[in-house]
């Protein structure tokens, strides 16, 4: 297979574009997913369509063009009245993939989720399938406010009958995305807006990525991190730092934060006996505390020290470039915050 | 309307009627926990909007579900049994009154969102038309669920959208404990429907054939590709909001307060010859029948194995 | 003081009588808090106003009848709108009550909440108040089904800028209830409906509890159960259930999961080693965890065994009676799932 | 209009226009991060309607917002700092241009979230009702935001209530890339407000003039206890939808594309001596100054400091 190269938002439109030419029910559907609906400039000689945004992002861009607007459907900004459809046609035999343009405008397309789409299941005793994928964007570090950076996914996370993917670079987008897309269940798959520039190997078959499975990334005996998303590049940071002082730190990509690979994160921390959770929401009732729960449980005989979460702070994410900086962990937050860990570490590493 | 249909309106009416009934019994000996919205006095819409409608028509429903389940064919033992929180109920016991459903059937639930139809079936409607079927979706809403937000984005978008799908608001003067007239700033709903450009009509709800008429018009209208109508149907429930409730609210000036819709159905079918006073009798004490023997049912069915609480989650 | 026996509800709805009887920006705004607006036979030959409902659950009977129509406010059924107006108005020089009636129908409130009311101050670098308190009812037991009996305090509680309170008896209840109003900025106030009947000693005075401060309700030095709301029963129950055998369990009533005391709970863990956190929701990203996962960083050197967690299960609330016992954690389970901390305790009781 | 009126509207909209202009530049040097909505072609709605507004009146803003809050009378160096994340902005930085807010000038903040003002706008007029005061609001929104739920919750809401609060739309013709022909269901907001039980007016919104006697109507309305108004202006944007847009939608055709309320009010003013041509020339300079000062000091002005990240999230 040759390299090839693409960005994480080519990854992810590639995805779309892939599941939509093997399966005629699978549509998107949201605000200016095309753009410029009946606007007769762009509608090209061959009578197909030019998309005016392509999605804000510009992710989206090309799909109308070759799947026309009966399957890319562009919305008023309506975001309970799109969701709640797509749940009703996903219980009827489509497989849609919606876009909620920014995870922080949750609070207009909650109900669908919550109430709705993932309970319809257990409410009808099994009797309901709703193959729905939810594309949305977290994540801070783009100077758009408190209203257009929060990272959510932990609040998706948090209710049964809803899986929810977060890919951490081009090659897991487009494997996760097109087995959410093949999932029979409503799955929420949150990029971080940070990562849509980044560039990786993705191969141009059409592939899956099991939902679910972390991904171990680095493997190392004296400290488990996980992150999640964007933050696999920062436990990447803080573990080649570390590597000059002998301390070898093991890295997971959880890849799927629900529901999350219990048995890879607690098999590693079984050997390595420390874990440090490093996750961008804010602090509190998040997957980083979920994960920090459930090992100082199940693992509590194996640590070696305290379970360490970075996470942002408790505050809404800040404008100004300076504060926004400093509300994203980075590995200099890591590396402090872990400070202990890792003097005890390099203490019996020179021992 | 022909004999047919008036017979299986009369019918469905009366297994309504009896089913509630029987249902504020139960609930009154404490057999059903939780809630329960009764639709008797209702049920001229439910049965007027079902008669034209097949297995392959979807509906989505309110909390008041029950008489929209049973019009659309849901198994009446199952509904029974589902209300009473029984392994034999529709949904194995675990969905209960406001979760009512059978999605074979076109009923995608009862829903304990108020407003949460809306959108649901303009979704249904767009697999419809995405899939090039001809069936429509109706959703059924009270005039309390009109004040949701969910009402203007899904009308909006139905209609935008052209999709099959009819909005049947049961206007029964009150929302809970809070009347339509102070709660909505519109007299009727029927009037908001210009602001989404699709026809906006209100028949006499406790009329069944003015609401089949009216629905007939609007099934036209949306397998022609011509979009969503919004029908609302003037009515009165018989009970309170919820079993409990003391009712203080209502008044003698309610309109329709003293009409029922299953007597006035029963004499002006019978006197159009849709229907004999001896087939009424029979569908009369049938429908009794059908529902003491659900009742029976739901009785003897057991309660759901306790290993159910952990399936059904993921497909 | 007289002692004096009052319901959960009727503390609550003092309380509410209380503040507005001192404050005349005190308002009460929700869906039937009043019932019956424009219902003629409801105005009595006072001029006074009856209600028809007081609340759906009867909470707030009486309070249109004293304060008129003017200060208990019904809505049309558009939490949106309302909760937005409540926002509004607190921004602006009221003191708003504003009932969500069930926590489950947040899918249409949440935007208010999350990005205006709990955000404003932030991005208008403190140049705002938001004196709102959100009342609303939670929790599983009413055989209300999988869309009314939720328990989601644990979502507003991840939101930086909302504090929330989870009374666990009516003396709390009442004395949060004043806090929460007199609070400057938005409190989620979440009730219950499984405590609405139960009685207790309340002063008739008014009285406020300080928010963010736990409640040692039993001193113990082997194990540590910190319980939310309803669970304090629970707590108290194993308490009693382990006393026979020689354990002695602290129980700490929380109060306020956001911000929560971590300061008591830690001074609780480093001198019992031990600790199971009581939360009915779901398992994931709740408060349960996020203690866990302090206590497991913060007090890590103190513990000597793992620490449980006792949530319902990651499913949807189900209908039938017995799924629904079946689902709320109770005495048995918690017994259960710590029965290894049980024994270890036991052993060393008798050793 | 008087004299007075006429050339603080003119002022209001220069300073509007240079300072949009301005920040079009800084944002193509990469000195202002995120997201940017310039108000530039609709400066005749912020100014018109703020012509006949006090300090003690409320707006609720948009994620177009600038516009509005200078029309309001917030400060010009805070807010050009604040878009710059500069210590010395309103907001300390910690806001940014979507949540311009100055509460002490009754301006309730610029928002990210379209239809998020609706309720907020109604909830000041609670406020303002309830303590008896007699002043009013006006919520500010975009076509694109007239589908949003919130819309029909919020004007439902502020009808029934009677509350004193004026909706302003500014249909641009566009949400985002989205036309609004496409994405509403009615051909113009106004058309909507007979659904609230309310006045709805549709002004040129191109014409300062137009929207200010539309809003003394709406105010009078307002003040006199009988409840909201609906005022749609026709207007258009100048710039894309937000900096980086490459406006791919636009046409020739687009009704207000050619016009610029500017212009047109020089003209009109002159023409009816409310102005003369010498103080317009100074009124354009001395806004010309008043933006290039303000962003000399937002230049100058520090990043805030770091600890105050921490800071402000409870009263
Ligand atoms: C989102 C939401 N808000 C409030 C409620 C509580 N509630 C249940 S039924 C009801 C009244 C509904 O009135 P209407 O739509 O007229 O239907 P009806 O009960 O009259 O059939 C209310 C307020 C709810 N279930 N969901
Ligand atoms: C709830 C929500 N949905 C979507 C968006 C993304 N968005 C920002 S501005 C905008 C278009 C708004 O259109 P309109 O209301 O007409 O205002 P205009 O930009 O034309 O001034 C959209 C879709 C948002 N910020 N908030
Ligand atoms: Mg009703
Ligand atoms: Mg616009």
């Amino acid at each position: 297979m040759t390299e090839r190269k693409v960005t994480f938002m080519t990854a992810i439109n590639e995805a779309m574009a892939q599941s939509m030419r093997k399966d005629e029910s699978v549509i998107l559907i949201g605000t200016d997913v095309a753009g410029g609906a009946e606007v007769d400039h762009l509608v090209q000689d061959d009578g197909r369509y030019d998309d005016a945004f392509g999605g804000v992002f510009g992710l989206s861009k090309g799909l109308v063009t070759e799947f026309g607007r009966r399957r890319v459907i562009d919305t008023p900004i309506a975001e309970h009245g799109y969701f709640s459809a797509a749940v009703g046609a996903a219980a009827t035999g489509l497989r849609p993939i919606a876009e909620l343009m920014f995870n922080d405008f949750v609070g207009f397309a909650l109900d669908p989720i919550l109430n709705q789409g993932a309970k319809m299941r257990y409410m009808f005793g099994g009797k309901a399938k709703i193959p729905l994928t939810v594309r949305t964007v977290h994540g801070a570090g783009a100077g758009a406010a408190a209203q257009h950076s929060q990272t959510l996914y932990g609040l998706f996370g948090a209710i049964p009958g809803v899986k929810v993917v977060v890919p951490s670079n081009p090659y897991d987008a487009k494997g996760l995305m097109l087995a959410a897309i093949e999932d029979d269940n409503l799955v929420v798959f949150s990029e971080d807006k940070m990562l849509y520039g980044i560039k990786g190997d993705v191969p141009e078959d059409y592939y899956t990525i099991e939902i679910g499975k972390a991904n171990v990334v680095r493997e190392g005996s004296d400290l488990t991190i996980v992150a999640i998303g964007k933050m696999v590049q920062v436990a990447q940071e803080v573990a080649e730092r570390l590597n000059p002082d002998g301390v070898e730190v093991e890295v997971i990509d959880l890849r799927t934060i629900a529901p999350w690979d219990q048995e890879t994160v607690i098999e590693s921390v079984k050997k390595t006996g420390r874990l440090i959770v490093i996750d961008e929401s804010n602090p509190h009732n998040n997957t980083a505390t979920d994960i920090a729960s459930v090992v100082a449980d199940k693992a509590f005989d194996y640590l070696d020290g305290p379970i360490k979460t970075v996470c942002a702070p408790n505050t809404p994410v800040p404008f100004a470039a300076n504060l926004e900086k400093a509300y994203i962990p980075d590995a200099n937050k890591v590396l402090h915050v872990a400070d202990e860990i890792i003097e005890d570490l390099k203490k019996s590493h020179t021992m | 309307m022909d004999q047919q249909t008036a017979l299986w309106i009369y019918q469905k009416m009366n297994e309504i009627r009896f089913f509630e009934v029987e249902v504020h019994h139960i609930f009154g000996k404490g057999l059903i926990p939780g809630f329960v919205h009764l639709y008797a006095g209702e049920e001229a819409v439910a049965t007027g909007v079902m008669a034209l409608l097949d297995d392959e028509d979807y509906i989505t429903s309110t909390h008041r579900g029950h008489g929209h389940a049973i019009a659309k064919g849901c198994d009446i033992k199952g509904m029974m049994a589902e209300i009473m929180g029984k392994k034999d109920g529709l949904g194995g016991g675990k969905g209960g009154s406001m979760h009512v459903a059978d999605i074979d059937r076109g009923m995608l639930g009862a829903n304990g969102i108020v407003g949460g139809g809306f959108g649901l079936a303009a979704g249904a409607a767009l697999t419809i038309k995405t899939l090039g079927q001809s069936h429509v979706a109706v959703c059924f809403f009270g005039d309390g669920a009109s004040n949701e937000g969910t009402f203007h984005e899904g009308l909006n978008l139905a209609s935008i959208l052209d999709l099959p799908v009819i909005f049947v608001c049961e206007n029964n003067q009150f929302g809970e404990g809070t009347p339509f007239r102070y709660a909505s700033a519109s007299e009727t709903v029927a009037e908001r429907a210009p602001a989404y450009n699709m026809p906006g009509v209100r028949v006499d709800g406790m009329d069944v054939e003015a609401v089949y008429e009216a629905t007939e018009k609007a099934i036209k209208r949306a397998k022609a590709g011509e979009g969503p109508t919004l029908i609302e149907c003037d009515t009165y429930r018989h009970f309170g909001h919820f079993e409990g409730d003391e009712q203080k609210y209502k008044t003698d000036q309610d309109p329709n307060r003293d009409r029922d819709p299953i007597t006035e159905f029963r004499e002006k079918a019978t006197k159009n010859k849709w229907m004999t006073s001896e087939q009424a009798d029979e569908i009369e004490s049938n429908a009794k029948k059908t529902v003491e023997d659900a009742v029976a049912f739901a009785e003897a069915s057991p309660l759901p194995d306790e290993s159910t609480l952990y399936t059904d989650i993921f497909a």
